[in-house]
């Protein structure tokens, strides 16, 4: 069975706006998958279905078998811990510092202390943060906040690391550096989907790709 | 098991920590919102000493409460032995004083402290019983009673000329009691609302907690200890203050109206406890409902 | 010119527009806040009104008292005359009767209410002048006065037996007068206070019109009429419900007691103007100071 | 003379962070600029510098001959207006619409209401957001909300428009048309610096570009 199914999902926000129309998807466990369309296209509502910050307005989502419309109100954060997101505005803390940040991610987890501590500076370091370890998101240029929500989102060593535009703030070398990290978190089984314009990244690294435009997928092929 | 209580005691930990790294985040707004408690508290306080205080002037006042029985000059001594046990069944009586006509003569005038030189033929007055009451209140019960035994000539009672006065304190008493009930409703709101402000101000940061996966208990337990923190600090302050201040009431009190002693300011340490414990609870119960309220409007966002 | 009374006019609709969707975007606090000054607001009103009915009824008090002087059986009563011109010499003393000591004599009895069918062989009570006085708070004074005159027996007065009780009213009249200036203090610091915590909520956003290079009263000029308009709203709700409830207790009163008229509602409408103007100049004072303070701090950080 | 010049300017962030060395730099009026360089080389910081969101810690910085330094505290406004900006983390105003963040710029220079009536319309459909007038930043996808900064920056006409990045959430197609409008407003006679990690951007349009590395300028040519 498909880790993540989705069956003819339409989303409409609260204003009318359609932003996925009658969208069916499978995504096995450990798949990599680059999400790319115009911006407006609906990559963020898909990934924000995924995620549970919404709900299908029609047709239902499985995860792991559960329909997670279903899940209840109580049980949703549970449930997220499971997926990781670097959100496209990034969504930092701004009153913790960017050690604080990522150590978030995992006190909720009630991880004993000591553990946090091994392994926080581990995430920094792999994204090249551990000299800024303690500055506050607003002290940190913009693609070192991209990349300390990066550090944050695979801190649980999450089942799915949902990632959106990950690298809109980088530059290129940063940028594949960052996508070395998440082909190697995804080697180790976390299964991987991120929104992206950046052609050049998709073409080079060739994974499965899906394409959506105005709400509809029109494309979806590994090259 | 051992498992589970590691991950109390670091979910503990990690309330604290949080709860650390909130206030000193929102170091202004903790502060302003720290001293609108204080002077919430104050006003709390103010009035409920001023009512402590007011109760007790009041109950001395009615302590004075004595009504005085005018006997008719044909009663046996006997027959005003019977009268006194009479009147002490009455359930708000506390005592009766037998007073011969001459100690009244003698009274009336010195109680008019008119200097009486000259000596009357006889004495115009009758034998007076001393009827102590409980409770000012509930005197025209009493007088009722007793101008039915047999025997009595007259009732007069001090209130009687100050029934106007009476009144005065009674509405007095009624109208302090309604506005320290609507000023102690009203301060509760404005501490609650300033614990909403402090938590409205921070939907954002929920929100992102939120999506990680932070629980709710998890989200909530933080802030809800911050608004206690917060009341707690506030009614403290408060503590302090209307302290200090009613230290100088009560010395300047004592100074100028010795017959009118207040509360001594150590005899208020209940007063203190329950203000302190008042104030918790309405920081935990005003930070714990905006939060559900900031949570179930999120979750509405959410379409669930 | 034109050009600059076209700014102008374009300016003030913008600066309104602002408002308008300050408040829209930011309703929940702006009710929260609004609640908050509403609740401040009671609380002054409150004290305002008990303030004003209290002074009310000490003056009233005071109009009842009258100083009896007990005069020598040895004066004729040309020197009785001159006694009295003498008397009404002293400034607090608003009329002098004289009473005969056969009327003194009924009174007293009357007076204390004791049937007194007996008769006296002779009258034992002195000749009496009844003094009136403008005020209870000079009678020591006037007492002084008339007791160093001759032909003066003795001086007796009503408030002597209540000296305790004057004491009272007056001690508790100055913690009144003390608790009332506190409370309006502490509620004039939490409306501030409130309006100050909508605008730290909103730090994001001034910082954003700073940088887009809105000038600073543009900035200001909205969230000033803002605090103003929550203030004066918040005010405008208080004073509505003060004055219902006032009615209320007006009405119970006149029903209860009788002798104490309060102010009448319809006599508030001063104090209803003093606490709108008031209000509307802490909300502006408040948003003003606080904004001041918000623009500074992020001057500060631009290292100017 | 130059519209714009640096002369040795270092600024060293509160934290003690040096975030440009010694920078010496002209730059005319109606010159196109690219800035590039990798993430944390200093971009936004020196863009911060031109709009006087920081003064130098050293050094000294003209615009139009005048040492922006000692503009004082009440005409900094007024300065900035001259400055159109669009922000690498964007600024939007979230409790006004797309319709109204654009009219605010222009409403805070007093233009009478018809003409911002008249000329907000035409902003938005520069950008391709005229059917989105009326939701709120959060209600845009972000690439929406990039260009609705980017209409809001170049709403007055500014003498200079400071673009941080102002590419990067949108795809290749609309990143071209953004190009193509900030071409346009150059030749009308704005000043543009952009900071961009987009190389092909770059490479295609052969514009002047400065290189930033750790704080110096490193680099400084025309294609
Ligand atoms: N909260 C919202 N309310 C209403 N409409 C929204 C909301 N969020 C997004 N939209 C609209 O839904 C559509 C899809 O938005 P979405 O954010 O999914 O696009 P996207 O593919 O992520 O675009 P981008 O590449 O620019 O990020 C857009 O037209 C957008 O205007
Ligand atoms: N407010 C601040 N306080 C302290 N340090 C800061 C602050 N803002 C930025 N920095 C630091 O200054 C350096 C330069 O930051 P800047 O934002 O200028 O980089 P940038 O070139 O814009 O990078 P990016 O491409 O990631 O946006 C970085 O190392 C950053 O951590
Ligand atoms: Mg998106
Ligand atoms: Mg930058």
């Amino acid at each position: 069975m498909a880790l993540l199914e989705f069956n003819e999902v339409s989303y409409i926000y609260p204003n009318g706006l359609k932003a996925i129309s009658n969208l069916s998807l499978k995504i096995d466990r450990g798949e990599f998958v680059f999400l790319i369309g115009h911006t407006g296209a609906g990559k963020t509502t898909l990934l924000k279905l995924i995620h549970r910050e919404i709900v299908p307005t029609e047709g239902t989502i499985f995860f792991d078998n559960v329909d997670i419309s279903t899940i209840p109100w109580s049980q949703v954060p549970y449930y997220r811990r499971k997926i990781g997101v670097v959100f496209q505005d990034l969504k930092l803390l701004n009153y913790k510092t960017a050690f604080e940040n990522v150590a978030y991610a995992l006190e909720i987890t009630c991880l004993p202390p000591k553990k946090v501590i091994w392994r926080v500076p581990r995430l920094l370091k792999n994204v090249g943060l551990w000299e800024k370890r303690n500055f506050f998101p607003d002290e940190l240029s913009g693609g070192e906040q991209q990349r300390l929500a990066i550090a944050r989102a695979i801190a649980n060593d999450p089942l799915v690391l949902l990632a959106d535009e990950p690298t809109g703030n980088l530059d290129w070398d940063t940028a594949e550096k960052i996508m070395e990290i998440f082909l190697e978190i995804n080697r180790r089984g976390t299964t991987v989907i991120m929104s992206t314009h950046n052609l050049e990244l998709v073409r080079k690294y060739k994974k499965r790709t899906i394409k959506l435009s105005r709400g509809y997928l029109i494309d979806d092929y590994i090259p | 098991m051992d498992l589970n209580l590691d991950k109390l005691r670091a979910g503990t930990y990690y309330i604290l920590k949080e709860l650390k790294s909130n206030i000193s985040g929102n170091l202004g707004m903790a502060l302003i919102s720290t001293l609108t408690i204080t002077l919430a508290m104050i006003i709390i306080g103010l009035f409920m000493i001023s009512y402590a205080n007011f109760k007790r002037i009041e109950a001395k006042l009615s302590s004075y409460v004595k009504v005085h029985v005018y006997l008719s000059d044909k009663l046996s001594q006997e027959e005003i032995d019977k009268l006194i046990d009479k009147i002490k069944e009455h359930p708000e009586v506390i005592d009766v004083t037998f007073i011969p006509k001459d100690k009244v003569f003698k009274r009336v005038f010195e109680g008019l402290d008119i200097k009486l030189k000259r000596k009357l033929v006889y004495n115009p007055m009758p034998n007076l019983l001393e009827v102590s009451i409980s409770s000012s209140e509930r005197i025209e019960d009493v007088v009722n009673y007793i101008s039915k035994l047999k025997g009595v000539e007259d009732i007069e009672y001090w209130q009687k000329y100050f029934k106007a006065l009476r009144k005065i304190i009674d509405a007095l008493k009624k109208a302090f009691s309604l506005v320290t009930f609507l000023i102690l409703v009203a301060s509760v709101f404005i501490i609650s609302n300033t614990i909403r402000l402090t938590i409205l101000a921070r939907h954002r940061e929920i929100r992102i907690m939120q999506l990680i996966g932070a629980a709710h208990w998890f989200i909530k337990t933080p802030l809800v200890l911050e608004g206690m923190l917060i009341s707690t600090v506030g009614s403290l302050l408060a503590i302090l203050l209307l302290n200090l201040i009613y230290i100088r009431i009560y010395k300047w009190f004592s100074n100028t109206a010795t017959l009118l002693s207040l509360l001594s300011p150590s005899g208020l340490y209940k007063l203190w406890i329950t203000l302190l414990l008042g104030s918790v609870v309405i920081g935990a119960i005003g930070s714990y409902l905006s939060l559900e309220n900031s949570l179930r409007e999120l979750e509405r966002k959410e379409g669930t």
